[in-house]
């Protein structure tokens, strides 16, 4: 049977995941370190495409609503660590919800467009008010998960494995279901008695929830926010090309994904300027001739037998 | 026969000016299947969406178990006991057969998390008793058509509606299938749900439905026993325009003439559905020859593999040549054009923009030649040059049509249901035109027909197209007495 | 450097060169041609290859390790520099300094002339103990933060002059020239909104009326402003005498327009991209005229090294040295000198005690690191017998030395479209 | 004085949003393709322009033909290299194409950025403009440059207009717009007029980009903003409505003038932005749009 195949394999490679800290560099694993909060990015995003059916191009309106208002709450009242997260999980959601109203209204394009301008406005909010946020500059936070790099991976490792968890069995649940069909065909969905916006809706609060904590965990990470880490549009494309380079509507792909996109990202740091070239070719290619991603594919293959 | 469980009223729909449901009303009791039949256009299917909550009515009520329910979204109205069968639906890819119908008895609840134990064995029975059990573990991409549209009835049927709503539910499905369909739907009866079935025409539904409730152009034009509304002048006129004459024609050309258009043995599939089944017609020089059979029999799909639409096996052969591979823009330049069912006109741009796009690939010379001749033939569309097609009356735009494939001086010109919710007056011109056509021009037409009336005077030869195959071949003379009394 | 780049495109020849400044693989091998021999001392650069300042970091401190290695390394160790780029982004730096430190396990960090980079990479320095210098960033919160906090961020150094001290020296200039020389009184100061401009903005605000210049207007825009007919006509509508800039990430643009719209103010301060001598060419000469705080000028020997590295480093490269290619040579030197005199080692916290040591003439002047009691800890002490700081200006598609009178190789010159106070 | 001056500025600016974004918006109405390397293509064509002008001493008479030159042969590029493949891929199911090429188009622009970067630095180019000098209207000193900008923007939006509503073959691309179907049941290779219509796509991107460069310079980092505003633009006037798109690009425009003369030149952009969402939210299909 497919699913507990995946379930196994998933299994395995994280246990091979738990022991890297024994016998890798610390650098490769802060490499991996920001690699997975970005999966869990990706699985957040998937989430809204694969399942709720809406393009959302701007993962970073929700991402850094989150960093950002851990960033603030941290620096302004200098709250412990766990409860800056919890409060920019609550405002990821609040934003989730502002971004699905729109899209419970306009369709393709046009939605595309409002995240799109979102993610703009937050930047521009963020320089206007850079007495608080640091604007261009981003700010630094007082307080870091760890310096130890060991422990920051396995704070990322187990954040990503629960996250990942969830996300996985809430569209593997009776609500994924639900929300599938409602996102396919939003019409049928509702002639079988089903309340789309209100799954609809649902899903955003979920997706923000897990990318506001993530945003807000990455920043304790590396010790500062700004614009260009956790805003910025490339980073937003960034997370697209990773979730569907890794197999949408699989969310576990999305994984895959981002970590391939970050770590490639390294491999080719001594290629200077070009390394972005690289990826973003490979990636291509990848959309071109293998359109169900990575994990896609092989769950497609399996489904064949 | 208890109370009314569904009951429409005054029912009025208008999409900006054009009205497609003018103030129908009719109702269903617990334990009855009505027949709600009208030829494309005539607003059947708005009717089903006005009652599922799909699109809001204007005006009107629609009352279930005499409460209110017009207006409501359409989860509540679902939720409500209302169960909607769909034509064409879009399965989930990664789902097996099992978890739609599961999906189907979930309840719309953000907190459960896990379905409750139950559903499984509910889903189970369902699969079973519409006939599903044997592939409950397949993905739909693999299911037979017949399968799929079980599966769409399970779902439906699932949270045990009170009243049953089904779109054309015969359509594609092989004479074997539709008896197994027909059991179910009477099954729903004599579990004493209301049942409407929506469809084309009386005859595919006269034998289950209790009464039949015909529409034409968003009206009510009968209401009553399948047996009197077939019976019923007005629906005939509908259908067959009146009482079936064949206009004595003189043979322009004989036997002898060589075939411009030779179809062998085509089949072709949609997805699972068998939209053709191994088909051979032949059309003369000069010929002109008609199709006719009802909604879903497949000319559409006959006319658009040859106009090289879809793909198809089999082979067809144009003045000698094989089209097989041609792309279909070459297949109209070499002279095959269509005049599609759905007319495809650019809304947008005016009459005269329209014909002229049809006469492209003419010299200029011969496009003004052409023009002239057609505005000569269409005196309406003179007096509309500069309107824009979108805002021309239904006629107008089916003559525009035909003008602009015209246009392209076709060798064979392929109509595909001119009449298509024409008004009788406008019919007349059309048939007019036609005549005109046949005997001034070198033109071969084939013509594609529900309307039998219409399409008898306007052919050399008829051939009957049902459930995708020829079923009769052979003179106008000839079809009242061989195919018009099955034909309805 | 990027404009070789642009040549090198029919000059295939040079592209290797520059697969130093942007691909930093080829300089990373490099290996010393050296007599000196032993286990080499690795020194990390962190470069933005693709901005006209940027791409000279890697350049100036190649040179200094050639020629270290040449005349037999660091106590007969070579001097090996590990180069990554950034792409201008604060998490990039992050990273290549984590990679640099923990992978590469170099001794020291010379990266970035962008506050932003430069500020995400501190807390780093400070967390992994690791020497970090910056050869062009300016924010003064980079030297701020180790006075505030010694014990944790002594490991940065800050090895340009601070927003404060560019702003003073721009402002001195102003008054030695623009006020006595021009008779100018009324100034608008312009700047990019940046981290390095807030503090500059400040101190031009507290020197430029003690140079006698009083401030009309404060304009701050963001760096992607494309159209600045705005922003000079709001300008022009407050009628100064001259337009003080804080520029470094923009410059093109803007004075392109300024040219274009043939604005009649002349532009002073600091406006780094003009320090590039392909300056002109990219702005099709439009920036006649545009004058321009530096730490030395292409055609004055601020010290007597300066001219000869000048010439070196334009031979080698097909280019005068943007302001962080002087900067990060001395830098390379300055580190090698702390390791001699750390005897050898290269223990962070004995190289922060032997830096803070420093004593050393570079291209630029005479470098030392203020104290810990000074207001700007660790960084580039400034001062007429120090660091003094000098002016640029373009005359007919040449940089000049304008200021101040002991380094000036010509006079001030403005466009003719310039109107001058009676 | 300053509501003359907003106006006269505003004009300039407006007028080259207009040409920068019709090209993307007949493209879609055409083919329906939203092409989000789209700011590469005018960057392609100001980095041409500007070497051929500047670094090879041509001139500016022999960059802009390069420049433009250069913009349709990347159109084409971006058609055959990524969207036409996708397209075509029988693995991709056709209600996701759209997704996919956004993406696809998306990546295309990140590496035709980077390579940018590469050979030019990220610093902005400017082509030195055909006519020098400042003329006052109504007392504003505004560049000759401005001027010729605004008046070559419409001549080729004039020209434009005039092939689709004049020309037989500009008919098609309006029919093709309309209803592709009904083409090809005349006859016509939808194939070919793709083609077309990306030739016509590329000529006007490239002539936007040259423009750019000689007014407003441009640099690799430009290619993303360029893409973001053409596609806001576009929208706003209603996706594939030529005409809506010259109005929202005027809206827009103005606004951003407004804004930074009366408020402040850092907040620039945001009011188009507050007001694109309002818009969009309240008329779903953007001010002109079909569909």
């Amino acid at each position: 049977m497919l699913r507990s195949r995946l379930l196994w394999a998933t299994l395995i490679i994280l246990a091979l995941a738990s022991t890297l800290p024994l016998w890798l560099s610390a650098y490769i694993l802060g490499v991996l370190t920001t690699a997975y909060y970005f999966g869990v990015f990706a699985m957040s995003w998937d989430l809204l495409f694969g399942f709720a059916g809406e393009v959302n191009f701007g993962p970073t309106f929700l991402i850094g609503l989150g960093a950002y208002t851990a960033a603030l709450i941290d620096n302004l009242l200098g709250w412990p660590i766990p409860l800056c997260v919890a409060a920019a999980a609550v405002v990821a959601v609040v934003g989730g919800l502002l971004l699905a109203l729109p899209a419970l209204r306009l369709h393709g394009p046009y939605f595309g467009l409002v995240t799109l301008v979102a993610v703009l406005l937050l930047q521009d909010v963020i320089v206007i008010f850079a007495h608080f946020t640091g604007g261009e500059i981003g700010m630094t936070v007082p307080d870091v998960l760890s310096i130890s790099a060991g422990t920051n991976y396995w704070i990322a490792l187990v954040f990503l494995t629960v996250s990942g968890a969830a996300l996985f069995f809430y569209s593997r649940s009776p609500l994924g279901l639900i929300l599938q069909a409602a996102g396919q065909d939003p019409t049928e969905a509702a002639s079988l008695g089903f309340n789309v916006a209100k799954h609809k809706l649902a899903a955003f609060s979920v997706s923000a929830f897990f990318s506001g904590i993530a945003g807000a965990m990455l920043i304790f990470y590396l010790g500062s926010a700004s614009v260009d880490v956790v805003v910025d549009l490339a980073i937003a494309v960034q997370i697209i090309i990773a979730a569907v380079l890794g197999g949408r509507r699989t969310i576990l792909g999305s994984v895959i994904g981002g970590v391939f996109l970050i770590a490639a990202g390294q491999v080719l740091l001594p290629l200077g300027q070009l390394s972005t070239f690289v990826v973003s070719a490979v990636a291509l290619l990848v959309i071109l001739f293998f359109p169900d991603g990575l994990l896609g594919h092989a769950l497609r293959r399996g489904e064949q037998e | 026969m208890s109370e009314a469980r569904l009951e429409v009223a005054g029912l009025t729909k208008r999409f900006g000016g054009l009205v497609a449901v003018r103030d129908i009303g009719f109702s269903i009791a617990a334990g009855e299947i009505l027949g709600l039949i009208g030829p494309n256009g005539s607003g059947k299917s708005t009717v089903m969406k006005l009652i599922m909550g799909i699109e809001r009515p204007n005006t009107g009520s629609v009352r279930l178990d005499g409460a209110e329910i017009a207006g409501w979204p359409t989860h509540r109205i679902a939720r409500a006991g209302i169960g909607i069968v769909f034509q064409h639906s879009r399965p989930l890819h990664r789902q097996t057969v099992l978890d739609h119908i599961k999906l189907a008895l979930l309840p719309d609840s953000l907190l459960r998390l896990a379905a409750d134990p139950a559903v499984e064995g509910k889903a189970r029975t369902i699969a079973a008793r519409v006939g599903l059990e044997a592939v409950l573990g397949r993905h739909p991409g693999t299911l037979a058509f017949a399968d799929l549209r079980r599966l769409e009835l399970a779902k439906a049927i699932a949270r045990e509606p009170s009243v049953v709503l089904v779109d054309e539910p015969f359509a594609g499905l092989t004479p074997s299938e539709v008896a197994g369909f027909s059991e179910l739907i009477r099954s729903f009866r004599d579990e004493g749900k209301a049942v409407l079935l929506v469809d084309h025409n009386v005859k595919s539904v006269a034998a289950m439905v209790d009464r039949v409730f015909a529409m034409y152009l968003g009206e009510r034009i009968a209401e009553g026993t399948a047996d009197s509304v077939m019976r019923d002048e007005k629906v005939r006129r509908v259908y067959l325009g009146g009482s079936i004459e064949t206009a004595a024609r003189i043979r322009t050309n004989g036997e002898q003439a060589r075939p411009l258009l030779a179809v062998e043995g085509v089949s072709v599939l949609y997805g699972k559905a068998q939209a053709l089944d191994n088909v051979s017609i032949e059309v003369r020089e000069r010929e002109f020859v008609s199709v006719v059979g009802l909604n879903g029999a497949g000319k559409t799909t006959l006319f658009n593999a040859i106009s090289g639409l879809v793909p198809y096996r089999g082979t067809i052969r144009f003045a000698g040549r094989t089209l097989g591979t041609i792309s279909a823009a070459s297949i109209a330049r070499a002279g095959i054009v269509q005049c599609p069912e759905t007319r495809e006109l650019f809304g947008a741009m005016t009459v005269e923009e329209n014909l002229e796009l049809g006469g492209a690939h003419l010299s200029n010379a011969a496009r003004t030649e052409q023009l002239a001749w057609l505005l000569d033939l269409f005196p309406i569309l003179a007096e509309r040059a500069r309107q824009q097609a979108a805002t021309l009356s239904g006629g107008e735009q089916q003559m525009l049509a035909i003008a602009r494939a015209l246009m392209m001086r076709p060798r064979l010109l392929i109509l595909d249901e001119p009449t298509l919710g024409l008004a009788p007056v406008i019919l007349e011109q059309l048939s007019k035109a036609l005549a005109r056509l046949h005997t001034t021009t070198e033109i071969t037409v084939l013509l594609g027909e529900q309307n039998v009336t219409f399409a008898l005077p306007h052919a050399d030869r008829i051939y009957v197209l049902e459930h995708a195959r020829i079923v009769w071949e052979g003179e106008p003379a000839r079809f009242a007495a061989e195919a018009g009394a099955q034909y309805l | 450097m990027p404009e070789t780049i642009r040549r090198s495109l029919w000059q295939p020849s040079r592209r290797q060169v520059l697969a130093g400044a942007a691909g930093m693989a080829g300089l990373a091998s490099v290996p010393a041609t050296v007599r000196a021999a032993g286990e080499p001392i690795k020194i990390g650069i962190i470069a933005e290859a693709s901005t006209l300042p940027g791409a000279a970091i890697p350049k100036g401190a190649q040179m200094a390790a050639d020629a270290i290695n040449a005349a037999g390394g660091v106590g007969g160790r070579p001097i090996e520099l590990i180069v990554y780029d950034d792409h201008v982004s604060a998490v990039d730096g992050v990273r290549a300094f984590q990679r640099l430190v923990q992978q590469d396990k170099v001794a020291a960090v010379i990266g970035s002339f962008i506050s932003e980079v430069a500020l995400a990479i501190e807390p780093w320095s400070a967390r992994l103990k690791a020497i970090y210098i910056t050869p062009g960033a300016a924010s003064n919160d980079i030297s701020k933060r180790v006075h505030d906090d010694y014990a944790h961020y002594k490991y940065t150094f800050h090895g340009w002059f601070t927003s404060y001290f560019i702003a003073e020296c721009a402002s001195d200039s102003a008054h030695d020239i623009l006020v006595d020389q021009f008779h100018m009184k009324t100034c608008v100061v312009m700047s990019e909104d940046a981290a390095w401009t807030t503090p500059l903005d400040a101190a031009y605000l507290e020197f430029l009326p003690k140079a006698g210049l009083e401030v009309l207007d404060h304009i701050r825009f963001s760096p992607d402003t494309t159209d600045f007919t705005p922003i000079f006509n709001r300008i022009e509508g407050k009628k100064p005498d001259v337009i003080m800039t804080g520029i470094s990430h923009v410059g093109v643009v803007p004075t392109v327009q300024w040219k274009q719209q043939r604005v009649p103010i002349p532009m002073w301060g600091v406006s780094s991209q003009a320090t590039s001598s392909d300056f002109w060419k990219d702005t099709n000469g439009a920036c006649e005229g545009v004058a321009g705080q530096e730490g030395a000028g292409p055609d004055s020997a601020v010290t007597p090294k300066t001219i000869p590295f000048t010439q070196a480093y334009q031979k080698r490269f097909g280019l005068v040295p943007a302001y962080c290619g002087y900067s990060s040579n001395d830098l390379v030197y300055i580190i090698a000198e702390a390791i001699t005199r750390a005897g050898g080692s290269t223990d962070p916290d004995k190289l922060v005690t032997a830096l803070e040591a420093t004593d050393y003439v570079g291209t630029i002047g005479r470098f030392k690191f203020y104290g810990r009691q000074d207001r700007f800890t660790h960084a580039m002490e400034y001062g007429p017998d120090l660091v003094p700081g000098v002016m640029i200006q373009w005359q007919n598609g040449k940089q000049v030395t304008v200021w101040p009178k002991k380094f000036a190789t010509a006079k001030v010159e403005f466009p003719s479209f310039v109107k001058l106070p009676a | 004085m300053e509501a003359v001056q907003i106006l006269v500025d505003g004009f300039a600016i407006s007028a080259l949003y207009a040409l920068g974004a019709v090209g993307f918006t007949l493209l879609f109405g055409v083919s329906g393709v939203l092409n989000l390397a789209h700011g590469g293509t005018l960057v392609v064509s100001a980095m041409i322009a500007w070497l051929v002008a500047t670094d090879l001493h041509l001139g500016t008479l022999a960059g802009a033909p390069a420049g433009i030159l250069a913009g349709m042969v990347f159109a084409f590029a971006t058609y055959f290299a990524v969207v036409r493949p996708i397209q075509r891929s029988r693995a991709i199911p056709r209600e996701e194409t759209e997704i996919f090429i956004l993406t696809g188009t998306l990546l295309w622009g990140i590496m035709c950025q980077t390579v940018l970067a590469y050979c030019f630095t990220t610093n902005p180019v400017t082509v030195p403009a055909l006519i020098g000098g400042v003329v006052p209207i109504f007392g504003v000193r505004t560049p000759r440059n401005e001027i010729l900008i605004a008046l070559a923007c419409w001549a080729v939006i004039g020209a434009l207009w005039l092939l689709i509503n004049r020309t037989r073959t500009g008919k098609t691309l309006l029919a093709a717009s309309i209803n592709p179907r009904g083409l090809t049941l005349l006859g016509f290779e939808l194939s070919r007029i793709h083609l077309l219509v990306w030739a016509i796509y590329g000529l006007l991107a490239g002539v936007a980009g040259v423009l750019l460069a000689t007014f407003l310079g441009a640099s690799s980092d430009a290619v993303g903003p360029l893409t973001a505003s053409a596609f806001s633009i576009v929208v706003l006037g209603g996706l594939g409505s030529v005409g809506g798109s010259l109005v929202a690009a005027y809206v827009v425009g103005y606004l951003e003038t407004i804004t930074a003369y009366l408020v402040a030149p850092t907040l620039r952009a945001i009011p188009a932005l507050v007001i694109l969402i309002l818009v969009i939210y309240v008329l779903p299909q953007g001010l002109f749009g079909r569909r």
